[in-house]
């Protein structure tokens, strides 16, 4: 059942006109840093008091205006888009509250440009969420790549500039060239835009253009990282770390994965995607992503970068869920949204309270750092046991129902590429964390002792890693909605 | 055909005054030579203008008394050619203001030489 | 009732104004701004109440000394005009508030004259849209023409002076094309009149002499609009013309033009004749998406940020034509909506082009940075219209390029789909270079030398212009359905 | 002679001479101009303007919209003459 309610909208204002409250706040950092964990306090318990109303099977539905005649910025706030919103602003309020401590200890310039750039990436990552149609999407999508835009280049330096000139390139580029294409496309055959449960596009074209205008989106949404279309997330490293941590392994990519399953499950919707055997070609091309990246990862000696390859392995992860176009693999596409974004967020946080304590960015130079810093770590093997698909964390539930998914779809070919890419992914956290625990601190430490991250820094990363422990025993809330998206995906 | 070509004759006079003009125009070297094509241009269709109008045997469009059974030229294109011609004067007057400025900047109104100049 | 004779006192306000300017100025250069603001609100106050009118009643006409049409002239107004109309006068205030400081500084001796003819280009321009005689159309060209050549020759370098001649070379040859097709029409007709000329043309259809005038005024409008490739003279004329002159020649001239040249087509010939006759429609989109690739690959070679934009306008311009082109009811819609979006953007690059040259003499795309510092507001506004440009959703851009879009795509013509997502690439790719300039700092050097950041910002009369043209982008993007509902009339009212 | 305008200026010719096939003949007193409009004018100027000469009674009166533009031509000219000239020195 549709009902109308405001909601939706405030939950994307709140942060929008925070970002005002911010800049006006500029001259006093304590109360703009008041204002910033106010507004996310405020978002998610907007986004949050929506659940009961998913769970019951219903959506609150918004239309703002209407742009041009018979398109509409509009939002539906139906389960899929509450599970999304509600990971992405539980989560910032905790990259807030890291975000003052890691600014803050490096001292860092242009602060009030920062958070304001935060709040409203939110309100555009939230607005991606509850999008009812394509152009709503659309725009709340080049949004968040614009607005992202300062947070990536936030050094101000040569290289800045140039990785944000590739971040742009790629995600405004291909947004432009592809997506828009294929949303005219698809509004010139289908007649409308709007996202429905059994899709809009069953028998609007031949199938040789539908399969044309999917692959169009997939590559519109690069901000899903799928390869070739990947080098700007290990590019935007260059990045403040709590910006790599909320956006690159949640808000951003994941909208962009979001979106790849608004087109998979509501554009095309379920049974036009069997019947042009779509999904099982996403898997394969999903997959080629998942084991290449990983190998990638393996390579990395740059903490930041081998966490992006691993991003963009996971990512694909979702795609294959849902191209598996079976019950299992769909809610395991769908959980690996919240779960990978638990755990990665985790290991984003330890990467940067490292930097944070001892301005070390590379693998090879952390031989002993867990003794001194046992606590941000022990997190870190936590988020890296969850990468990996390890009891007793998160990240063994969804892989559980990846696997789960290809069996239902008789596909060993693609068990095969999740277990191999869990082995991989082992084979590059693990080192890391047996080098941080138990090698020597090199000779080279220089006389000042490394201490543990300031507390802001580490609370937060400690209770991320207790949140992804926390998913493993109890995923229910999640989980259930992402029953409630299945069950309506396939029922519709 | 030779009625053809005496009952158009006038038109290709014009046309041909025309291609003269505008050849002047767009291919010769000096401003100012330009500017004549430009006014040879205008005239050519000014005379085009009139011919339209021109009646066998009419008269000058003005009642005279006693003149009431005459056959008069069509009085319209000359109105509008008056304007036209007016038009003409005035885009000669600006174009000579501009090369006289053009001349003072660059010491010549040859356009190869006004081009190296910009060039350096 | 005087708002019965709005139609002539739109034309005569600015008019007398302009000849009134040169005695004002004797008393004080200063009071020559306050005429022009008076007179541009005064029409567009006009202009906005005709087209409310049009919008209730439809069609305007307004016998000029009384004497019915066709035998005097009419001054006849429908959507179309009204609409643009509107544009220009709304454009013309905007750019003449703007204008004070900006003339003060560029022209500092000669105030007085230049509001004088800046004044007669807006009276040929609001002349141009409103007649319903062709032959007075021709008449208000020449004074549009003839202002705008001198508004370009003085600009301050001595380029000027040669852009300004070839643009008034071109510019005569096609006055003059325009002037023969006239001529031709009347020869066959013997009417001046464009109502009377569309129901006496029909049945001649077939006459060469009808299609030779067709050809003479699609090829003279092509050069007034300076649609590919005959808009050689634009680049340099609108890079070198003082700031002001840019702004309104690029933001109101040419889409004059091309409004003529619409009403030319559709509604001096017929849908009918050049759809489906002679298909010119056809060539047109050919040509226009030429233009549009052509336009956008020069202006990512150029350094000055004015050439930039003038080589966007020539893109641009193909996008209107374009939608023209396609001639079909979604694409004209976009192409004609495009007049007023294009109209905006434009005005706004321009003017803050302009506002950075006044304010600190730099032109080069590549000594931008680090302007946002010094300029916010400024730059916030260039940077909405660039954003516009490139057609980032919820901004005027957008509107006009999802209807193209969606023209070319209905029509199954991929090609031209295809050109305009190419040009918002590249339109990406050049845009971007000056917003990435303007947001990075400066190289340390300077930063440690001034110790902190001076802002200079414009003062009000030139910042508020470029900001509510900034935020009409914005707006007009989002309430889209406000130009719609005319633009949609308009679009019925041709190809419908 | 150069090429490029030489072909320019023979297309444009070519054009004109075409559409001179269906025109009416030099001085054809049933050439459609003379029979719409201008009749009008002929028969009743002098009634309704007090004019005798047709050509100044279309100019100022029935066309006197024209004439008025005209005049503003001129007047644009001459201040475009004025702004472009009066000046004691250019500054380069």
């Amino acid at each position: 059942m549709e009902i109308v309610s405001i909601k939706p909208l405030l939950a994307i204002l709140v942060s929008l006109v925070g970002s005002g409250l911010i800049i006006a706040s500029s001259r006093n950092p304590n109360l703009r840093e008041g204002w910033t964990i106010l507004i996310s306090l405020a978002k998610f318990a907007i986004v949050a008091s929506m659940v009961p109303t998913v769970l019951s099977g219903n959506k609150m539905v918004y239309t703002l205006i209407e742009l041009f005649p018979g398109i509409e910025i509009k939002f539906r706030a139906d389960a899929f888009g509450v599970f999304f919103a509600v990971t992405a602003s539980f989560l910032w309020i905790i990259t807030s509250l890291y975000s003052i401590g890691y600014m803050r200890s490096l001292n860092e310039h242009s602060q009030t440009r920062y958070f304001a750039a935060f709040a409203i990436a939110l309100s555009a990552t939230i607005g991606i969420a509850f999008a009812a149609n394509l152009v709503t999407l659309f725009m709340f999508y080049e949004l968040l790549t614009l607005v992202t835009f300062p947070l990536v280049t936030h050094k101000d330096t040569p290289e800045a500039r140039q990785a944000g000139r590739k971040y742009l390139a790629y995600l405004l580029g291909t947004s432009i060239a592809f997506q828009l294409f294929a949303i005219v496309l698809t509004y010139t055959f289908a007649g409308t835009l709007e996202f429905s449960e059994g899709g809009i596009l069953r028998g609007a074209a031949p199938p040789l253009v539908l399969t044309l205008i999917y692959f169009l989106f997939i590559a519109g949404f690069a901000k899903a990282a799928i390869m070739p279309l990947h080098s700007w997330l290990p590019t935007a490293m260059i990045a403040p770390t709590p910006v790599s941590a909320l956006l690159h392994a949640v808000a951003v990519v994941k909208a962009g994965v979001f979106s790849i399953l608004r087109i998979i499950f509501y554009i095309y919707g379920v049974d036009l995607m069997s019947s042009l055997n779509l999904g099982i070609l996403t898997a394969y091309f999903v997959s080629f992503t998942i084991i290449v990246a990983s190998l990638f990862a393996l390579t990395q000696d740059n903490l930041k970068l081998r966490l992006a390859y691993s991003t963009i392995s996971q990512l694909s992860y979702v795609i294959l869920g849902a191209a598996l176009l079976t019950t299992s693999g769909m809610i395991g596409g769908i959980m690996h949204i919240a779960v990978h974004a638990f755990s990665k967020i985790t290991l984003f946080f330890c990467a940067g309270s490292i930097y944070v304590a001892s301005h070390k960015t590379n693998i090879s130079e952390l031989s002993g750092i867990g003794k001194k810093m046992p606590l941000t770590m022990l997190a870190f093997t936590v988020g890296s046991l969850s990468m990996v698909g390890v009891p007793p964390v998160a990240g063994f539930i969804s892989k559980w129902y990846l696997l789960l998914g290809s069996a239902e779809a008789h596909n060993m070919l693609l068990i095969i590429v999740l277990l191999s890419s869990s082995l991989l992914n082992a084979a590059y956290f693990f080192p890391i964390v047996c080098k941080a625990f138990f090698e020597e601190p090199a000779e080279t430490f220089d006389g000042e002792e490394i201490k543990e991250a300031p507390l802001f820094v580490v609370i937060p990363l400690i209770l991320t890693a207790i949140g992804s422990i926390i998913l493993f025993f109890y995923p229910q809330p999640f989980l259930r909605i992402a029953y409630v998206v299945v069950q309506n995906v396939i029922g519709g | 055909m030779i009625e053809f070509i005496l009952g158009k004759y006038n038109y290709w006079i014009y046309i041909i005054l025309m291609m003269i003009g505008f050849y002047a125009m767009i291919a010769k070297n000096n401003l100012v030579k330009k500017i004549i094509g430009m006014n040879i241009f205008q005239t050519a269709v000014f005379l085009f203008y009139i011919s339209i109008g021109d009646v066998k045997g009419g008269t000058a469009p003005i009642v005279w008394e006693g003149m009431e059974k005459v056959i008069y030229v069509n009085p319209v294109p000359h109105v509008l050619i008056l304007t036209a011609i007016v038009v003409a004067v005035s885009t000669t007057a600006v174009t000579l203001a501009v090369v006289i400025r053009i001349y003072e900047e660059f010491g010549t109104i040859e356009e190869d030489r006004i081009l190296e100049a910009l060039e350096d | 009732m005087i708002t019965e004779h709005f139609p002539i006192l739109l034309i005569v306000v600015p008019l007398t104004s302009a000849l009134s300017t040169p005695l004002i100025g004797t008393l004080n250069k200063k009071y020559c701004w306050y005429t022009a603001i008076f007179s541009i609100s005064l029409s567009l106050f006009m202009s906005l109440y005709i087209l409310n009118a049009v919008m209730h009643t439809g069609r305007i006409s307004y016998w000029l000394g009384n004497w019915e049409p066709p035998y005097g002239i009419e001054y006849a107004i429908d959507y179309l005009n009204s609409y643009v109309l509107v544009i220009v006068t709304f454009i013309a205030l905007a750019v003449t508030i703007y204008s004070k400081w900006s003339v003060e500084k560029e022209l500092p001796e000669k105030t007085v004259l230049f509001y004088t003819v800046y004044l007669l280009l807006i009276t040929g321009l609001l002349g141009i849209t409103i007649t319903g005689d062709i032959f007075n159309l021709y008449v208000f060209l020449e004074i549009t023409s003839l202002s705008a050549y001198t508004l370009v020759a003085i600009g301050k370098k001595r380029n000027a002076l040669v852009a300004s001649y070839n643009y008034a070379i071109l510019g005569t040859i096609s006055a003059t094309f325009i002037l023969i097709a006239i001529g031709y029409l009347y020869m066959v007709t013997g009417t001046l009149n464009m109502a009377d000329l569309s129901t006496k043309l029909p049945p001649l259809y077939d006459s060469k002499v009808v299609l030779t005038a067709l050809a003479f005024f699609m090829a003279g409008f092509s050069i007034k609009v300076a649609l590919f490739p005959l808009h050689v003279w634009l680049p340099d004329a609108y890079t070198h013309a003082p700031s002001v002159v840019s702004a309104i020649l690029a933001a109101t001239s040419t889409k004059v033009a091309a409004y003529a040249m619409i009403r030319v087509m559709f509604t001096v010939f017929s849908p009918e004749f050049i759809i489906v006759r002679v298909n010119i429609t056809h060539i047109l989109s050919w040509i226009a998406a030429f233009a549009i690739i052509v336009g956008s690959v020069l202006a990512i070679a150029q350094v000055d940020i004015k050439k930039m934009l003038a080589y966007s306008s020539v893109a641009q311009i193909g996008y209107i034509m374009l939608g023209i082109g396609l001639s079909t009811k979604l694409s004209v819609t976009g192409g004609i909506l495009h007049i007023l979006n294009h109209a905006l953007m434009k005005a706004t690059l321009f003017l803050v082009a302009g506002a950075v040259i006044y304010k600190t003499g730099i032109r080069n795309i590549e000594e931008y940075r680090g302007l946002r510092r010094e300029m916010p507001l400024t730059m916030l506004a260039f940077t909405i219209a660039a954003l516009s440009m490139i057609g980032v959703p919820g901004t005027v851009g957008f509107v006009s390029k999802w209807y193209l879009l969606l023209g070319a795509l209905h029509e199954g013509k991929w090609v031209f789909a295809l050109v305009l997502i190419l040009s918002s690439l590249l339109m990406l790719v050049y845009f971007w270079r000056v917003i990435e300039n303007i947001y990075f700092p400066k190289m340390h050097v300077a930063v440690a030398m001034d110790g902190g950041d001076k802002k200079k910002e414009l003062p009000y009369t030139m910042l508020v212009p470029i900001l509510i043209l900034a935020l009409l982008c914005i707006a007009l993007g989002i309430l889209a359905f406000i130009p719609l509902k005319i633009v949609g009339m308009i679009s019925q009212m041709l190809v419908g | 002679m150069k090429l490029l305008p030489i072909f320019v200026v023979i297309i444009m010719g070519a054009a004109l001479i075409y559409g001179t096939i269906d025109m009416p003949n030099f001085g054809d007193p049933n050439a459609p101009a003379n029979l719409h409009v201008a009749p009008r004018y002929i028969e009743k100027s002098l009634e309704e303007t007090g004019v005798p000469n047709m050509v100044t009674a279309v100019l100022a009166s029935y066309r006197g919209y024209d004439t008025l533009g005209e005049t503003t031509v001129i007047f644009t000219a001459g201040a475009s003459v004025g702004l472009l000239l009066r000046r004691k020195k250019w500054t380069r």
